[in-house]
């Protein structure tokens, strides 16, 4: 690749006889205690990924038992503990930390230029509080299970005899991870760009981890308090979300809320981010409406804060509150909307190569605009009346969070692999997982589209018997989705064995971490790079390499 | 790292100390590390106000509701106690600003005499909290279901109490946390850590210890004189 | 906002030069807050109503503001940090306030309904009763039209 | 689980059996094809300069166009202007359905794990929703215990139903069927079972429904007692599968004999069923807290009956 504008550019991409941060130091020790942002990048992808698998186990037995009305394999009260641990390991195991842990630590600071984040001892602390809670989280299963759902409503949660306490502890744990990366994360995009790493000269993963990180600090504390109240309510009868000791559980909606709806963003804007690499690199096309996508990142970020009480429509909300937030939810839509068309933009006039992580940027292009869409019927005050907590909101929320941010998640896997591991995969295997993921995805979450709109509740172990035949043909989707993650993971594992020695650029991309060794050497850069163009001039690249 | 210090004339220049202070790998000069530091640091106090924010609004929210039970409680809580607190904890920022700006300029001395005396501050803070709290625990001014206080016209007086305790509660264990990091600090400093080259730990030590005064600051009106 | 991009490595000093105020400052920052804290326990002595609580607030914030802008050095601080503490307290506000959309408005669309049946029912349209009565009768008002 | 199936009315929605469902449908519509619509418009976009632009070779030169303002000002105006139409849309049904009519019927819902109970103006009460059609019926609702939501998919209505509060649902049927009541907001074990059924009937057929069948008179006693025994609550406390819930349980209840908290010991027969209901913390069984509410003034005396008769049965 010919970038004649970086000034250390031989220095930065050395052949540093086969030393790389992966075999710098050896032993688990040595990992256990790196400071290296791209180790602990390592540590999370693989955490978050058997995190994943496990929620993912989860889903299909979930699915298994609504093949058939009634009894399938399991009871009611262990279909209840599943569907609780698929969400709260879904949600605050997997998505929440997944892209900016994984993906977001290794990368961030190669893209612009630095040698590791702010505060690398805080990374670590972060990954060990992601365990010290996970731990606590997924000891409910060893003990009483939980059956709350993953939002822990009162009064159920206040007096089911489940393990509330350690999950909500672990949650409470896992906030302060989560905070603690979205802290250092700010800290590093303000101080450690490298000359000429200007805002607006940032790869857009950056600006959608930035606006991300917003979130995880103003956001995540008023969970830690939710939950903290939701403990002293369970264990010393507090009041404040009690009837009847004068305490209001419609206030614990609130809270919840306050956090977790923003967390809907803490999940889509990093992937969101992804797609605007994946586009811009395989296309090879200057990103159309950068400061759009920029500021619509950070716009969703704010807006975002203003919506929650769209949860709560038929919640016993008053109906001025309702219109307010109804209102607002609209506004927040246009931000997204206008995302979509840039992506489309950058499409135009470009050189598309399809890749199997091109091909998962535009699945998520066609199941992200399913997935905000529905969200529109949902923000319409009468329209959800019929369809809140129906199975229309299960499906809206997996288009989001599974076709949006999963998707965006193995496209980005796909897309940096080479760069992580030094190795390439099959593209032919990549490409049928991709194929079978689409397929499975959509069968197994389309189908709930049709059976929430015609009336099917969510959480329901048992169904009416006119919905068995969507029931089934959702299961059997699941069944294609689960062989998609299959082939997936052996694809990339067998590339670490077999797989060719990746190339130092292999998508011809522009932006910083394609200038360094794949894998990347221990401080990423051996000079500090200077880079004086934006990561996405290719026209100029290439009029620059013909002249 | 190896080019010596440029010192800027005017400025305090004590012996040029703490030979242990280095800038990190990662940053290109320490001026960049210690904005780095205080800029974490103030996220991080954005997460407390949001934690603490929580609180407010139950506050908000039920005083709204239950005006007159809030008013009846809040006579049970002693001002003068709240008070004198609140002077003792403005004292103890005083003092924690004043160890800071003896650590600026390398006065190993008065920063060590600072830090006593904003610990002590803060341990007289807690026992009067002490005090005031098993005040409340013999008359049943307690939260929720374990309310029994007497002569109450109210029914809601246990929401109050709830969220008294839940309040001066959640602030008086940041007091002690902020003690152990002051603790840590005077430890450090005894050890001759700091001095106007390095003094980032002490400085965001007291931004901690202030903004345990800031929450206090509202919450002594809000519980103490208007209920 | 900062901006440390521009420096490039050695642009600047190893060393950092402290900001140190005088002496006095801070010892007159404490005695306004000393003052402030006796007149707002004085001032809850009297009865203003609800001028209590703003009274209250307009110190305590005033005392906030004091205490951040000079023992937190806010003032001669970054421009960024102060963005960054004020956005907290933004957002905080948006927290209580959209909370209290909900909890002091709960039932009020019955209350009006019983009130002005004619504004809040159907804003665009008659009253609930009168919808409701349309609905009634549209059936038995089909077969005048044959 | 009710067997009540919710009738379809087109591909994607039930039937419309309200007042209400008409006004919601019609904004569904108008959502629906607005998102077909951007749909087709995105992958239509997608597909086309995929294939338009697909590369043919290496180093091709891409275009370097990263912006049109106007462009871009219009696909952000003309959305937000559909938005706004779909808001005012939505609140305009929304509106009509969260305040009943002043002359609406009022019902009393009581939620409870995990059944519906029905109280109508006249003191009856009914584990199944009678109501009249083309009259206006407003649900004033509580529950016991945690959140319940009632739902009713071909009404198109929805509403939580919140312990210590009140919130309200009405909605006018508008035909004489039976319907499908559904809880929507999770509950526990017996979530997806918490349904009832909703009997619409025409004026005067309510009238005499309410009168006779509302309490269940012209059932046999056992089997009234087995719906009292729901409707009033005291499936909460008692089980009458032998597991061991607040209070003892009802199975094999019958001729048993019962150590008492005092020591003694007492044949469970009418009469101490009787008196566990009027007085019951008279004679508490051991191992239990005296907890359980009287029934004095709640049940009549044949009420009292139909339930020893049903309790005779559950072996």
């Amino acid at each position: 690749m010919s970038r004649s504008i970086t000034v250390d550019e031989v220095a930065a991409a050395p052949d540093s006889g086969g030393t790389d941060y992966i075999n710098a130091t050896k032993g688990v020790w040595s990992w256990l205690t790196t400071v290296d942002h791209k180790r602990i990048g390592i540590m999370y992808l693989v955490s978050v990924l058997t995190a994943f698998a496990l929620g993912g186990f989860f889903a299909l037995l979930l699915r298994l038992e609504l093949l058939t009305p009634k009894h399938t394999i399991m009871s009611a009260d262990t279909y209840n503990q599943a569907f609780t641990l698929h969400g709260v390991v879904m949600v605050f195991l997997f998505i929440i930390p997944s892209i900016p842990g994984a993906l977001g630590n290794f990368f961030l600071p190669i893209m612009i230029g630095a040698k590791d984040v702010a505060f690398p001892r805080l990374n670590l602390l972060s990954l060990y509080l992601y365990w010290i809670g996970a731990i606590f989280a997924l000891s409910s299963i060893l003990s009483s299970g939980l059956d709350t759902g993953w939002t822990f409503y009162v009064p159920y949660s206040s007096t089911t005899n489940t393990a509330v306490v350690n999950v909500t502890l672990g949650a409470f744990v896992l906030g302060f991870s989560s905070i603690l990366t979205g802290l250092n994360f700010i800290v590093t995009l303000h101080k450690l760009r490298a000359p000429g790493v200007g805002w607006f000269k940032m790869p857009l993963f950056l600006w959608g981890l930035y606006a991300t990180s917003i979130v995880q600090i103003l956001a995540t504390p008023v969970l830690g308090i939710t939950l903290l109240l939701l403990v002293f309510e369970r264990t010393l009868h507090i009041g404040i979300f009690d009837p009847a000791l004068g305490g209001d559980p419609v206030l614990f909606q609130h809270f919840f809320w306050f956090y977790s709806h923003p967390a809907v963003y803490i999940m889509i804007l990093p992937g969101m981010g992804i797609i605007s690499e994946l586009i811009a690199v395989h296309a090879h096309r200057k990103v159309f409406g950068y400061k759009a996508i920029a500021f619509s990142s950070v716009a969703i970020a704010l807006v975002g804060f203003l919506v929650w009480g769209h949860h709560m429509f038929v919640a016993g909300q008053s109906e001025l509150a309702s219109t307010i937030f109804s209102f607002l939810t609209f506004l927040v839509a246009i931000p997204s909307g206008v995302k979509v068309f840039n992506w489309i933009g950058t499409l135009w006039g470009g050189s598309i190569s399809f890749k199997a992580p091109m091909l998962f940027a535009l699945s998520f292009l066609f199941l992200f605009t399913i997935g905000g869409l529905t969200g529109v019927f949902l923000g319409m005050l009468s329209v959800d009346m019929h369809l809140h907590d129906t199975y229309f909101v299960v499906a809206h929320f997996h288009y989001v969070m599974m076709g949006g941010t999963v998707t965006a998640f193995v496209g980005g896997l796909h897309h940096w692999w080479p760069k992580m591991t030094g190795r390439m995969y099959s593209e032919k295997l990549a490409v049928l997982s991709c194929a079978l993921y689409f397929i499975g995805f959509n069968a197994t979450f389309f189908t709930q589209f049709l059976m929430g709109s015609r009336g099917m509740p969510r959480r329901y172990y048992n169904y009416l018997d006119q919905f068995q035949p969507l029931h089934a043909f959702s299961t059997f989707g699941s069944w294609i989705l689960g062989a998609a993650f299959l082939v997936m993971l052996y694809n990339l594992l067998n590339s670490l064995k077999n797989g060719e020695r990746a190339p130092k650029n292999p998508w011809g991309g522009l932006s910083l971490e394609w200038e360094t060794a794949s894998p990347p050497v221990t401080e990423n850069f051996v000079h500090v790079p200077h880079v004086e163009h934006g990561p996405y001039d290719y026209a100029a690249t290439v009029a620059r390499r013909a002249s | 790292m190896s080019a010596p210090a440029e010192i800027v004339e005017g400025q305090p220049s004590a012996e040029r100390g703490s030979p242990q202070f280095e800038v990190a790998h990662h940053f290109d000069s320490a001026d960049t590390q210690f904005d780095a530091g205080r800029m974490g640091v103030w996220l991080f106090l954005v997460t407390e106000i949001l934690l603490f924010g929580g609180l407010f609004c139950t506050f908000a929210v039920f005083r709204s509701w239950y005006f007159e039970d809030f008013v009846e409680a809040h006579h049970h809580l002693n001002k003068v106690m709240g008070g004198a607190n609140t002077l003792v904890l403005i004292g103890s920022s005083l003092t924690m600003a004043l160890a800071v700006r003896a650590a600026q300029m390398t006065d190993k001395k008065q920063t060590t005499r600072m830090l006593v005396i904003t610990l002590l501050c803060a341990a007289t803070f807690l026992v009067v909290k002490y005090f005031e709290y098993s005040a409340k625990f013999e008359h049943g001014l307690l939260p929720g279901a374990y309310f029994h206080g007497e002569g109450f016209q109210g029914t809601h007086a246990g929401v109050f109490f709830a969220i008294y305790f839940l309040m001066t509660g959640v602030h008086g264990l940041h007091v002690l946390i902020g003690m152990g990091l002051i603790t840590w600090m005077l430890i450090r400093n005894l050890r001759g850590d700091f001095s106007s080259r390095y003094y980032a730990p002490v400085e965001n030590v007291g931004l901690y210890w202030h903004l345990v005064d800031l929450v206090w600051i509202y919450l002594f009106p809000l519980l103490y004189l208007v209920g | 906002m900062s901006d440390h991009a521009q420096h490039g490595p050695g642009g600047h000093g190893k060393d950092h030069v402290p900001h140190i105020l005088p002496l006095s400052t801070y010892f007159k920052t404490w005695g306004a807050l000393m003052v402030l804290t006796v007149i707002t326990v004085g001032a809850s002595y009297l009865n203003f109503g609800p001028g209590n609580l703003v009274l209250a607030m307009l110190i305590a914030t005033a005392k906030a503001a004091t205490v951040a802008l000079v023992f937190m050095h806010l003032y001669y601080d970054h421009k960024f940090h102060g963005v960054i503490f004020v956005s907290s307290l933004v957002f905080l506000g948006i927290f209580i306030a959209f909370t209290m959309f909900d909890t002091e408005t709960r039932g009020r669309a019955e209350a009006m309904e019983g009130e002005h049946p004619a504004n809040i029912k159907d804003p665009f349209g008659g009253t609930a009763s009168e919808a409701a009565a349309k609905a009634k009768l549209k059936p038995a008002a089909a077969p005048a039209h044959h | 689980m009710t067997n009540t199936p919710i009738e379809l009315g087109s591909f994607w929605l039930p039937k419309q059996s309200s007042t209400v469902a008409p006004q919601v449908d019609q904004a569904w519509n108008a959502v629906y094809w607005v998102a077909v619509f951007f749909f087709v418009l995105v992958v239509t976009g997608m597909v086309v300069f995929s294939w338009r632009y697909r590369r043919k070779k290496e180093g091709e030169v891409t275009s370097d166009v990263d912006h049109n303002t106007a462009l871009e000002v219009i696909w952000t105006l003309i959305p937000l202007g559909i938005t706004m139409g779909l808001f005012t849309l939505g609140l305009r049904g929304f509106i009509n359905a969260s305040v009943a009519p002043a002359d609406a019927i009022e019902i009393h819902v009581t939620a409870q794990k995990w059944s519906w109970s029905f109280t109508y103006p006249n003191g009856t009460t009914t584990a199944e929703l009678g109501v009249p059609k083309d009259k206006p019926v407003k649900l004033v609702m509580s529950s016991t215990d945690v959140l319940h939501s009632l739902y009713v998919p071909e009404f198109r209505i929805k509403q939580d139903v919140i312990p210590g509060t009140y919130t309200t649902l009405w909605f006018q049927a508008t035909e004489a069927k039976e319907v499908a009541l559904l809880c929507t907001e999770y509950c526990g074990t017996g979530h997806s079972d918490m349904a009832a059924k909703i009997t619409v009937m025409e004026g005067p057929k309510y009238l005499e429904w309410l009168d006779a069948n509302g309490d269940g008179a012209d059932k046999p006693p056992a089997e009234r007692g087995k719906s009292l025994f729901t409707t009033k609550s005291c499936a909460g406390c008692h089980s009458v599968d032998g597991t061991r819930v607040v209070g003892p349980s009802m199975k094999g209840v019958f001729g048993k004999m019962e150590d008492l908290a005092d020591g003694t010991q007492v044949k469970v027969d009418e009469n101490y069923l009787r008196e566990s209901l009027l007085n019951p913390n008279g004679k508490v069984v051991k191992g239990y807290q005296p907890l359980m509410p009287s029934f004095q003034g709640q049940l009549k005396d044949k009420d009292i009956d139909a339930i020893i008769a049903y309790l005779k049965t559950v072996n």
